[in-house]
């Protein structure tokens, strides 16, 4: 059956309300999006995502609350330093650095959200499966 | 091997024909991570855990809707793991396989995670000490203290002065209805002192602030006096006979007493303290005190408290009007702040109440100059300081009561009278009684001849630009926040905003709180307020300490932990925490409880987790993400 | 034997003699090539060699020395590293003396290399930031002025680091060898199974790099000891360089230049 | 022909049997690649090259991977040991010191009651032919041992370029009958090919003139020098990487692993080594060998005195590559020199 993309998207507590809001409200999105609740958005560890990559996830979303209007700007700030770091990385290392998003959703986005999901599926289509674990089975 | 119960609700079998449960039912009762599978339609009806006999069931896996309904059901989360599969599968995917197979691959991610799930987050059971410290003896302090010893609880006031009583007790009338300031407070700083469950602590500061919420360790300094409170019955006898006279500071430095001193009558306590700053410590005192209660070679003192609750009342300092060349403060006798009037003005004042220029002249012709320090970029701040407009009046309404024939000219910039009964009781009785508003903020007072003021102004309504002569000026000042506070707030932890003024946990949600749990605020150390305002703060910060008390024991939200050997001290983390509750001891890191968050920021800047927050470590969420993404 | 090896024993002879140091950490020849020395004694000290060979960074065993008083000799990578030592406070300052080298760029060694070649000039020397280390209480000129060779050096296009990756035999060379890398429990290592488990797993070497990687943003001196001492020669350095780059583009922040700064990235100004 | 007989196969001859090894069976060879040698299964005969003076990594893993499936616990059907599968190899052109570890190997893990099945498994199905060395490393001192440079001892045929083609010598059942299957292209071994054999030997040998030579008796009390000044000094060099052991020919000790995969519990075992500072953690945490220089010496002592009291051969070929790949030059020949 034709491939499909996998995607994990961790979701910070106000942006999975948000998550949450667009299935309520009756917004489909393509079903191999796997999301993960957090508290913050700040508590996702780079590392966390480099191994979504490594397990075979083809592309990774971060969703957080807009700088501006959560109670503590700090921590989104931080996930868009750490995204943005390790979206150099992947680049450098020959992995397309669209496969990592981070996304504004405040909790009542849902509209926004699945729009946003159903895009970034299309393209991450395009791009075509990553597949670290096949790629790195060294020769001989 | 650890086992997990799943528990898929169909939401009143709504989403049946959405979700394939029973193709659910065999994939995960075949798993050997799972104990069992059980299928219920309503989850979040009252008593659903005790239904499904989920008692003694550990880990579980609730597959149903949103969680924010579901944890009410299930109590603080200990070890159940909330996989969404209504919103995200059922009511998300277009078709029922796509719904099953999404619904398939998150349970399986949420088992992962159910099975490295560690004791619940969150310490329980913290021991609560039901005693309360009040830092500030002012109308906000003692309010507060009131309060909470009314509750039942033991509360310490630690006041600077040698007095509790704060900048009311200075004050000659109040507003709106000019009753005497120091007969309401006066009762009220009494009470205080004859309470047997408030100790004041005078003449003293807060040196250091340990520990958490429900058990601050605090150490106080109490500086000398000289007197022996217990000893020293107030009879005055050492006054007689003291030599040395020196400016008083509760009467603004313009009435002297002696080097032995009690700050003003109604002082709370009565005691006597020396300024050994003017004695000449001739022994005069000593000799005439029939207790003996005079000590010369007294030392600072410290006092170790054991408090639950800290409410910061300190109040806040007036701008320094010498930063304004242009008014020549200091400089012009006739030029004096609005507390200098205050005291002026008071009958227990220097001049008895009656309104006498320096050189003891009557004055005729007083202007008030508002917002000296309010509401400019300059070296003042930048908001309104909320009481000025109103005491202006309200000394304005003093004078013309005082003396009839005398003339009172107020400059303002947009004229306050937003409280209760100032429209009537100041403004409209002021227009009443002659006093004269021009809108404008004069740019300079001149000196001329006989020692009275030329004020240089333009006034912004007619446009006309002209120079008053006045007998007196007095400078309505604004509120501005000392060095002072900005020390407190650091050994408590607490930030401060731009201006200095103690930064409140959220301005809206939680006004009286500080972002340290169990430190609170009120009165003017936390912005421009007047004393109606500070007063129900202070009730406010009590209600939030007594019913802090109430609870049987405290359970904090989850903290972040450091690991003592793991930690190797590099101080990545630092940078990370927004709300500063990291700090560095000895070699290592060591995280506040009563200050941190949970919000998990330094949780990734660890390389080796050292620091770890509840159950969001790789150890968890990596399972978590691998079985989601298992093919 | 060149002039500023002569230099840098008297300065060590010296500062063993007036016992300004209980050791003195330099490098000694050792058969084709050069490994790093402990001085204890005054007279030891003409063990002490310079040349192009020192490619290891001596900064990894202060942190071990912590408490000595030990004299150290540095190029400008080793100053940068003990720069960074210090802003994480893993040493005292106080307690090092440093012999910064003008330093001209380093050979690399090759091993079982078919070419015969014991060592090749280093490429990551082309791209240093500071030839002298930003800290120095004894400062030795080099002996030949003018800027180093032409350092050549493969360039690594993106889609070859995967394949690169998958040739590691995950023995931590590139671990042990980096100053800046102390761990009580490395994560790496197999500390932490869910991220990368202690026996090597091809699949897992993606996560082990990356994850190294982005343990060093911001912080990598780029003085090429993990690329030097690794047995499969993966250019270590060239990776850690892209994301030092990263940090000099949004924050202009090159780590090792000042003690007392901090990684600017995710760091909230005092102020903030 | 009887083993240890000498046989003759010319240059177009070798290629020959090279093709024929490679259509029949698995051959693993050196092969070059971005400026180094390393052992890679060859698909036809022209990508091995043979004038190389040693491989970056010995074929040990080969025989012993650095990382592989013990066993797994099913959930339906329990516990079940992962089959050995191993098809039929001919590793060819192995340096004589690498192949004498296979034979040290063979005397540690297949020694009864309980041989290793996994090793035993790859080691019979295995044909090892050894190609004595042209010109001796750098590091090389596989004189002390008596490992090479002409010949090793755990090698079926050990083949020597001479002039014209390979002088192959038989020396274990397995390469009798590999080189019985090819008979024709072999013919007698006559003088001139001994002559230039002896001759090899001598000039080799010549070679390593000043290098180290014997391997004495003290070594075998290697333990109590422990406190040696000597050990001191040099342990404060060590990184404690894993480099020495997992480039070392004849390290075998291992590590293993459980963990949960999908819904299957999996017991892995690998490479691991005595340097680092976890090799002998407890799971109480407790270490005996808490300091660096008790791990730094137990590394020598083991080679060079436990393995020869136990297996009557010493743990070390002499192939010099901890020597040349550690980062930070220690160096085991100073060992020898100190108590050879």
């Amino acid at each position: 059956m034709a491939w499909k993309p996998r995607v994990i998207v961790f979701t910070c507590w106000c942006s999975s309300s948000g998550v949450d809001q667009a299935g309520f409200e009756g917004f489909t999105y393509p079903p191999n999006v796997s999301t993960i609740r957090v508290p913050c958005s700040a508590i996702i560890n780079p590392s966390l995502i480099v191994k979504a990559f490594e397990k075979g996830a083809d592309a990774v979303l971060v969703t957080a609350c807009r700088p501006s209007e959560l109670r503590s700007v700090a921590p989104s700030r931080i996930t868009e330093a750490r995204v943005s770091l390790l979206r150099r990385l992947l680049k450098t290392i020959g992995v397309e650095e669209d496969r990592l998003r981070i996304l504004w959703i405040s909790s009542n986005e849902g509209g926004l959200f699945s729009r946003e999901v159903s895009r970034i599926l299309g393209e991450v289509e395009r791009l075509g499966p990553l597949n670290i674990g096949g790629r790195m089975v060294e020769q001989g | 091997m650890r086992r997990v119960t799943v528990v898929l609700c169909t939401c009143c079998s709504t989403l049946l024909e959405k979700i394939d449960f029973d193709r659910l039912r065999s994939v995960f009762s075949s798993s050997p991570l799972v104990r069992r599978v059980l299928i219920t339609d309503s989850l979040c009806e009252k008593n659903a855990c005790e239904n499904l006999g989920l008692k003694d069931d550990g880990r579980i896996v609730v597959a149903a809707c949103s969680s924010r309904l579901l944890e009410a059901a299930f109590g603080k989360p200990s070890l159940v793991e909330f996989v969404n599969i209504r919103e995200q599968c059922a009511w998300a995917c277009g078709s029922r396989e796509e719904a099953t197979l999404k619904a398939i691959r998150l349970v399986k991610g949420g088992v992962q995670k159910a099975l490295r799930v560690s004791q619940p987050p969150g310490v329980e059971g913290l021991k609560i000490t039901r005693e309360a410290l009040v830092i500030g003896g002012g109308i906000a302090g003692v309010r507060c203290a009131l309060d909470i010893a009314d509750a039942g609880y033991r509360v310490y006031i630690v006041e600077k002065e040698p007095s509790i009583g704060g900048v009311m007790a200075q004050l000659d009338k109040t507003f709106p209805t000019l009753d005497c300031s120091i007969c309401v407070e006066g009762p009220l700083l009494s009470e205080a002192g004859r309470n047997k469950n408030i100790t004041i602590i005078p003449n003293a500061e807060v040196v250091e602030v340990k520990g958490r919420v429900g058990d601050f360790k605090v150490r106080v300094r109490v500086n000398p006096t000289y007197v022996d409170p217990d000893k020293c019955n107030g009879c005055g006898e050492c006054v007689n006979v003291c030599p040395v006279y020196q400016p008083n500071k509760y009467d603004a430095d313009l009435k002297p007493v002696k080097a032995i001193y009690c700050p003003f009558a109604q002082a709370v306590p009565l005691k006597y303290v020396i300024n050994m700053d003017h004695c000449v410590e001739c022994g005069l005192c000593m000799k005439a005190c029939t207790r003996a209660a005079i000590n010369l070679g007294d030392e600072p003192k410290n006092v170790e408290l054991n408090v639950g609750a800290i409410v910061v009342a300190v109040g806040s300092d007036l701008f320094d009007p010498r930063l304004k060349p242009e008014y020549h403060y200091g400089e012009y006798e006739n030029v004096i702040t609005n507390m200098e009037f205050e005291r002026i003005i008071c009958a227990s004042g220097p001049t008895g109440g009656v309104l006498l220029r320096r050189d003891g002249k009557p004055a005729k012709r007083v202007a008030f100059i508002q917002c000296v320090g309010s509401r400019e970029s300059g070296p003042g701040i930048e908001e309104c300081s909320y009481y000025c407009c109103a005491a202006s009046m309200k000394e304005a309404r003093l004078i013309l009561e005082h003396d009839r024939e005398a003339r009172v000219f107020i400059f303002y910039n947009e004229l306050r009278a937003f409280g209760k009964g100032w429209e009537d009781l100041l403004y409209r009785r002021c227009l009443e009684e002659g006093v004269v508003f021009i809108r404008s903020r004069p740019s300079e007072i001149r000196r001329i001849g006989n020692g009275s003021l030329q004020i240089v102004y333009e006034d912004t309504l007619t446009g006309r630009r002209g120079e008053l002569e006045v007998d007196m000026v007095v400078l309505a000042l604004g509120f501005k926040p000392s060095w002072r506070m900005v020390e407190l707030a650091r050994r408590l932890g607490v930030t401060v905003d731009k201006h200095g003024f103690i930064q409140e946990a959220h301005a809206k949600m939680k006004p009286l709180e500080t972002r340290v749990r169990g430190v609170f605020v009120a009165g003017t150390c936390h912005g421009p307020r007047d004393i109606v305002e500070s007063a129900v703060e202070g009730s406010g910060a009590a209600a939030l300490v007594t019913s802090l008390f109430r609870r049987s024991s405290l359970r904090l939200p989850e903290a972040a932990e450091v690991s003592a050997e793991k930690c190797t001290g590099c101080g990545r983390c630092l940078s990370s925490c927004e709300y500063r509750a990291i700090v560095r001891e000895g070699d290592k890191v060591r995280v506040l409880e009563s200050v941190c968050n949970g919000c998990g920021a330094c949780l990734a800047t660890c390389p080796q987790e050292a620091i770890t927050l509840g159950n969001w470590g790789l150890e968890q969420l990596a399972p978590q993400v691998s079985a989601m993404l298992e093919d | 034997m060149s002039r500023a090896e002569d230099e840098l024993r008297s300065i060590a002879r010296s500062l063993l003699e007036n016992r300004v140091v209980e050791l003195v950490l330099g490098y000694e020849r050792y058969g084709r090539s050069v490994r790093p020395c402990f001085v204890s004694k005054p007279e030891e000290a003409g063990r002490l060699v310079w040349s192009p060979e020192c490619w290891f960074n001596l900064a990894k065993y202060l942190r071990s020395l912590r408490g000595r008083r030990v004299g150290v000799v540095a190029k400008g990578c080793d100053g940068r590293s003990i720069v960074e030592l210090v802003n994480e406070n893993q040493v005292d300052r106080g307690s090092i003396i440093v012999i910064a080298v003008e330093c001209t760029g380093v050979n690399r060694p090759v091993k079982y290399g078919s070419t015969g070649a014991a060592s090749i000039p280093a490429e990551y020397c082309g791209r240093c930031v500071s030839r002298v280390s930003p800290v120095a209480d004894y400062l030795v000129k080099a002996d030949v002025q003018g800027p180093p060779e032409e350092s050549p050096g493969a360039t690594v296009h993106a889609s070859d680091w995967l394949s690169l990756f998958a040739k590691c035999l995950k023995c931590s060379a590139c671990v042990k060898a980096c100053p800046l890398c102390y761990c009580t429990e490395c994560s790496i290592e197999g500390f932490k199974p869910d991220l990368v488990h202690r026996l090597r797993d091809s699949k897992e070497l993606f996560t082990f790099h990356l994850t190294r990687a982005l343990h060093m943003a911001g912080r990598c001196v780029e003085c090429g000891a993990c690329e030097s001492a690794c047995p499969v020669e993966i250019p270590l350095t060239r990776l850690y360089h892209e994301l030092n780059e990263w940090f000099r583009e949004n924050y202009s922040y090159v780590p090792g230049s000042r003690i007392g700064e901090a990684p600017p990235a995710l760091v909230f100004k005092e102020d903030g | 022909m009887r083993l240890g007989s000498m046989l003759f196969i010319s240059e177009d001859g070798f290629k020959l049997l090279l093709e024929e090894l490679v259509s029949s069976k698995k051959v693993i060879a050196p092969v070059e690649a971005d400026g180094f040698f390393d052992f890679k299964a060859i698909k036809h005969a022209g990508e091995a090259s043979l004038d190389y003076t040693n491989t970056r990594l010995p074929p040990k893993r080969f025989f012993i991977p650095q990382r592989e499936v013990v066993f797994k616990h099913y959930p339906e059907t329990g516990v079940r040991q992962e089959p050995g599968i191993s098809v039929e190899t001919v590793l060819l052109a192995v340096r004589p010191c690498d192949a004498s570890a296979l034979s040290i190997l063979d005397n540690i893990l297949l020694k009864p009651p309980h041989p290793d099945p996994f090793y035993e498994s790859r080691r019979r199905s295995t044909t090892v032919l050894s190609l004595s060395c042209a010109k001796p490393g750098e590091e090389c001192f596989c004189n002390v041992f008596q490992t090479g440079p002409v010949r090793g001892s755990g090698e079926d045929v050990t083949l020597t370029r001479i002039t014209g083609g390979f002088l192959a010598e038989l020396r274990s059942e397995r390469g009798r009958l590999l080189v019985n299957g090819f008979r024709s292209l072999f013919e007698k071994a006559v003088s001139e090919h001994l002559e230039e054999y002896g001759e090899l030997s001598r000039r080799l040998t010549g070679e390593m003139e000043g290098r180290i030579k014997t391997v004495g008796e003290q070594l075998v009390k290697l333990e109590e020098k422990l406190g040696d000044e000597y050990f001191q000094q040099a342990a404060q060099r060590c990184l404690e990487c894993s480099l020495c052991s997992f480039v070392c020919p004849v390290c075998y000790c291992f590590d293993t692993e459980d963990y949960l995969e999908k819904n299957t519990y999996v017991r892995a075992k690998g490479w691991d080594t005595c340097a680092s500072p976890f090799f002998t953690r407890m799971a109480s945490g407790l270490d005996p060998r808490t300091s660096r220089v008790d791990r730094f010496c137990h590394r020598f002592c083991h080679k060079l005195s436990r393995i020869p009291l136990a297996f009557n051969a010493y743990g070390c070929v002499g192939c010099g590559r901890c020597v040349s790949l550690c980062p930070t030059g220690v160096d085991i020949r100073e060992v020898l020199k100190r108590w050879g």
